[in-house]
């Protein structure tokens, strides 16, 4: 594992992605090591308002120089969000990471690997398609969003699915572009037509993420699912973000999660 | 001149006033890679229950002002796995463990105590009597004197190790309801546990917590429980006190230390830092060296009243 | 569609639910270049005594994390001056004038609503029950439920307008008092009134207020405050409630809404912002539209509990 | 009375004046117009902590284009002043203002007009020094710190005096730069010289104001204080900024001051 560190950050970059997502690139001195699926605690502010960090996945890490830069996009929903988009670069904050596990990248036995991202569910989604892209395993990507102006990063999920000869389906819910209606129903059409999936890693809102949990339970297939909790410590001391398990029991997902395979969780994600 | 952070909590000596508070650092272990718990006061474990617990369903916690919402319900790895798991290697890194107990009816109470004092390593209980009592028809211990004084009798049997009574802000009486654990035969008490609370999703109209109420902690009840500390320590000046809610920074600390604590427990600060505990000691010793005051002694019951 | 705003409390009808909490709004003309009074749904007045009163020494105030204490010790121009020189003005601009009654015994509450039963422009009254009451040896009237029936009856005899209690949340027994208040005639409760709390200077080695405690406000209790009216509500759920306690957004009405409030009181938002109650107003309005709220009587008791 | 407005105001720049203090010049589009001695009170940050706004005298107003700037000068001694010390060039916030009285600069019916500031205490001061050095009519300026580096804004002062053929007498506790001392030693000395001081017009720490207090009490001569008490709102509702008055009375500084001539005070400012 990956040792977490409480990591001085500083703000290298803000940048919108769309009309409500930006781009947050943050320096780091020491090293940053992540996996895609893992994520980081981040403070919002110096005061005592908001309280709490807030959880963000990592789009990716690179060094730069003598530094690490982490990648994360985040969505302006509410004052800690909003606090972030409005940091000038250099500020100062500090970032709780590598947290959680990540997705199953390797060992797939038999079948294509499908990336599935929904909305601002993409940054695991991008972090892990550059990953395979760059190991020369391939991999399909289907991204959906409710319309054309809301999907981002295109150019660079094309590069990755290119570089291994993966497919990139877009989907938008308005059909505004790529095809039209939930990113889900375009696996099952591919499925539909006899491709074989053999393992299934996704990120992005609950409704989505139940329909897949449905459909991978319905198939049987391998799927993984990256979970959004409201958490406070994100290291599993304060029992905030649990999971109700296949057996009833109730985990923390910023430690055994926040990737779970759909075969371990309980019936909310079942059916 | 370095500052002696020695203290004592009746007859428990602590290295230093800085341990964390029940819920809020796991078991002990859980963070010593960002915060070593044997460089602290001590720690004072997750309530413990004599069986593992599964707790409430999520959502579990909401954001507020300053403060954040709880209800966890409790859930906790059991009695035994503490003892078989955990207590071993904290003793081995001689932590000074305090056992946070709590449990439905006096008997689950001693039953998780019975236990302990089956294993080594453990300096103190630290009875959590905000929970329901069944007997009782599900008010809570720390509600009714009486109710409170036979727990902790009872608990008070089944050990000689100091047994501190955690106190609620929710308690009706106070002052009466700390007599009342004193009567029992409580060493010290810790206050103050979480404030009751609500915090409402208007779009949904619902509890934000799958509870509905939740337990208020945080900064934002700071001012509530250096209140409530004063007031019991003016009331019964001989009793140890462990100050609780709020602390964030070394000066917190100074704080609750004059209005009468022997020592404290840090809680919410260590979702936003980690590290809190460690950083807040450091933050003491600090405000002491500048503050001339040569032992952290010297701070506790020092507010000079009106 | 624009929403319905209009509530009454109890046969008091409002424009709107957005009121003025006492003692953050001055008599209802301070603020009018900032805040226009009239636009609101009523103004408290600060509290009125028989005689105006000079208030505690300072230091009186102090910011806590989203919060603040404050002793000011009730300073006050006295009913007589605020039915001769501001009453006249208020009720010349038709702005729904609640006052705000306090005093050390029942004569003292009497005399201040006799002297505005004869002064025309108010539109009802509002009993200051966190106030020491001499008779009783200095316990507040809103901690003991018999005093509090009396102290209520008593003003119910001198007027046939309504008559709200405000709640303080330190009453040993919440629903006990709101019942009580209830029995003595009261037509609607408020709540809450600040948090007793307190603040130390860990320098100086002194609470911050000169008065040693005072009473914490500001969105740092909002969540306590939720938690109460909701109690109050279930508890009582005839009785109309006025929300008051950490209000800064047209969110955080509705919640209070939500909770069993007909109509609620901002505070300490006004200290960060003049225009709060307006921009609150607007913020209402705006989150019934985005909901679909026709009129937002429909919000008020609506929280789904579990 | 110029009426008091919640201004929206954008950070111009931030600016080191000593090692603790910096200049803060806010620009809005809407006009203010205040006078030496009256205050703003300046929101901090846009979350709930801290909570309340923070008190800020004028060290001066100017048009500039389109828009007026207001220059403060601010001490960084706890969390607010420490965030607005961070504020990016650009931030937004808000100013209530103009508040308060401000000094009596005009009508002195004989001697010569005497400012003094201790520390922090200069904004008002150097307001009320170059309005006067506008306006032709002289006076003194006596300025104290506790050494070389905390006395700042030399120039300005010096030019603003020198205009009006006036005295800059500077003074540090430890005699690292001017006349070793409390400034209100500097002020004593002149009187004992023979000057003839028609007024006395003052901003500075709480001892330093007690000094002047007592002397102008002693001498009978005409002195007015800025004083700084703790304020919630600002504008006379909260009441909790209240100062003793010579008759007993307690009232709000926010409204009734800061400015207060010595002889209204209570025995606290002038024994
Ligand atoms: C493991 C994990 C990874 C995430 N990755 C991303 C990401 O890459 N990009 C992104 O935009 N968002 C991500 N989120 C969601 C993100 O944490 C929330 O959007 C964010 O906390 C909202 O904060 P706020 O202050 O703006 O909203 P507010 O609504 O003001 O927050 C109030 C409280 O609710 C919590 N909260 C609100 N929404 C969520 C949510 N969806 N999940 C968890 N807690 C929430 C906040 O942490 C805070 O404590 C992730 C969440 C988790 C748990
Ligand atoms: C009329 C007036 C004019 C002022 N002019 C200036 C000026 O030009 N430059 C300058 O640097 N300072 C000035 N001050 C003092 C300034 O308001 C405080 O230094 C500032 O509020 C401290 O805020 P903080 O958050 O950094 O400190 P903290 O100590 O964190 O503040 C905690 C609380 O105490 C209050 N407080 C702390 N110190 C003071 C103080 N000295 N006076 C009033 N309230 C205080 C704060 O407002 C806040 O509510 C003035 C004060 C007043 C009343
Ligand atoms: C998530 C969480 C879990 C808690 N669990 C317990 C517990 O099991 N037993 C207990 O006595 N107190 C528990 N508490 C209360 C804390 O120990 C502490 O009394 C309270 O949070 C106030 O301190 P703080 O403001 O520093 O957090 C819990 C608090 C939180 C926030
Ligand atoms: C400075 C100040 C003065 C107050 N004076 C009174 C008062 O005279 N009478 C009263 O009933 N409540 C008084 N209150 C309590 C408020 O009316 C209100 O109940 C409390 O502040 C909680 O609401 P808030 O959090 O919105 O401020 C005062 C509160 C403050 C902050
Ligand atoms: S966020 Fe605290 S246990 Fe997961
Ligand atoms: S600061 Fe509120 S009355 Fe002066």
């Amino acid at each position: 594992m990956i040792a977490r560190r409480d990591l001085a950050a500083r703000v290298a970059s803000v940048e919108d992605l769309t009309r409500t997502c930006f781009r947050l690139e943050l320096t780091c001195r020491e090293p940053v090591v992540a996996v895609p699926g893992q994520f980081g605690m981040l403070r919002c502010g110096a005061e005592l308002d908001p309280l709490l960090r807030r959880a963000f996945s990592f789009a990716g890490v690179r060094q730069v120089g003598e530094g690490w830069v982490v990648e994360m996009h985040i969505k302006e929903v509410g004052k800690g969000t909003t606090l972030l988009r409005r940091l000038a670069p250099g500020a100062r904050t500090s970032l709780l990471a590598p947290l959680g596990n990540g997705f199953t990248l390797a060992g797939l036995s038999g079948g294509r690997l499908a990336l599935v991202a929904g909305g601002i569910g993409l940054p695991p989604v991008l972090f892990a398609a550059e990953v395979l892209a760059a190991e020369g395993r391939p991999f399909d990507l289907f991204f959906g969003a409710a319309r054309a102006s809301e999907l981002y990063e295109i150019d660079r999920l094309a590069a990755a699915t290119a570089a291994v000869g993966g497919e990139l389906g877009l989907c938008t819910d308005d059909g505004s572009r790529g095809e039209a209606g939930v990113v889900t129903g375009a696996l099952e059409r591919r499925l539909a037509g006899g491709r074989e999936i053999g393992r299934v890693l996704a990120c992005g809102p609950d409704p989505m993420l139940r329909a897949l949990g449905r459909l991978a339970t319905a198939r049987g297939l391998d799927a993984e699912l990256s979970l959004e909790e409201p958490m406070a410590c994100g290291v599993g001391v304060c029992l905030g973000c649990v999971v109700e398990l296949e057996d009833g029991s109730l985990v923390p997902s910023c430690k055994e999660g926040p990737v779970f395979p759909v075969r371990r969780l309980g019936e909310r994600w079942r059916s | 001149m370095t500052p002696d952070l020695r203290t004592a909590v009746g007859d428990l000596r602590l290295a230093n006033p800085v341990l964390t508070a029940s819920g809020t650092f796991g078991y002990g272990l859980d963070l010593e890679d960002l915060c070593p718990p044997e460089r602290l006061g001590g720690i004072v474990t997750k309530g413990l229950s004599p069986l593992s617990r599964r707790g409430n369903q999520p959502p579990r916690i909401a954001e507020t002002a300053a403060g954040m919402l709880n209800a966890i319900g409790l859930q906790n790895i059991g009695v035994e796995a503490f003892c078989s798991d955990v207590l071993p290697e904290l003793r081995r890194r001689s932590v000074t463990v305090v056992v946070n107990v709590f449990g439905e009816s006096p008997a689950a109470y001693r039953e998780v105590i019975a236990r302990c004092e089956r294993a080594a390593g453990v300096a103190a209980y630290e009875l959590n009597v905000s929970c329901p009592n069944v007997s009782a028809g599900g008010i809570e211990f720390g509600h009714r004197p009486a109710a409170l004084a036979s727990l902790t009798a009872a608990c008070r049997a089944e050990t000689g190790k100091p047994l501190w009574v955690k106190l609620s802000p929710n308690a009706p009486d106070l002052v009466g309801t700390a007599q009342a654990a004193v009567d029992g035969g409580a060493d010290a008490l810790s206050l103050i546990n979480t404030l009751r609370a609500l915090a409402i999703d208007a779009v949904a109209r619902r509890p934000v917590l799958q509870r509905g109420y939740g337990g208020l902690s945080g900064p934002a009840i700071k001012p509530v429980a250096l209140r409530m500390l004063w007031e019991v320590h003016r009331a019964l000046p001989s009793v140890p006190l462990v100050g609780i809610g709020g602390i964030e920074t070394g000066q917190d600390v100074a704080e609750f230390l004059l209005a009468g604590a022997s020592a404290v427990q840090v809680g919410t600060a260590v979702f936003r830092d980690p590290a809190a505990p460690l950083r807040i000691l450091g933050e003491l010793e600090r405000f002491c060296a500048a503050q001339g005051v040569a032992a952290v002694g010297e701070l506790i019951g020092g507010l000079q009243w009106l």
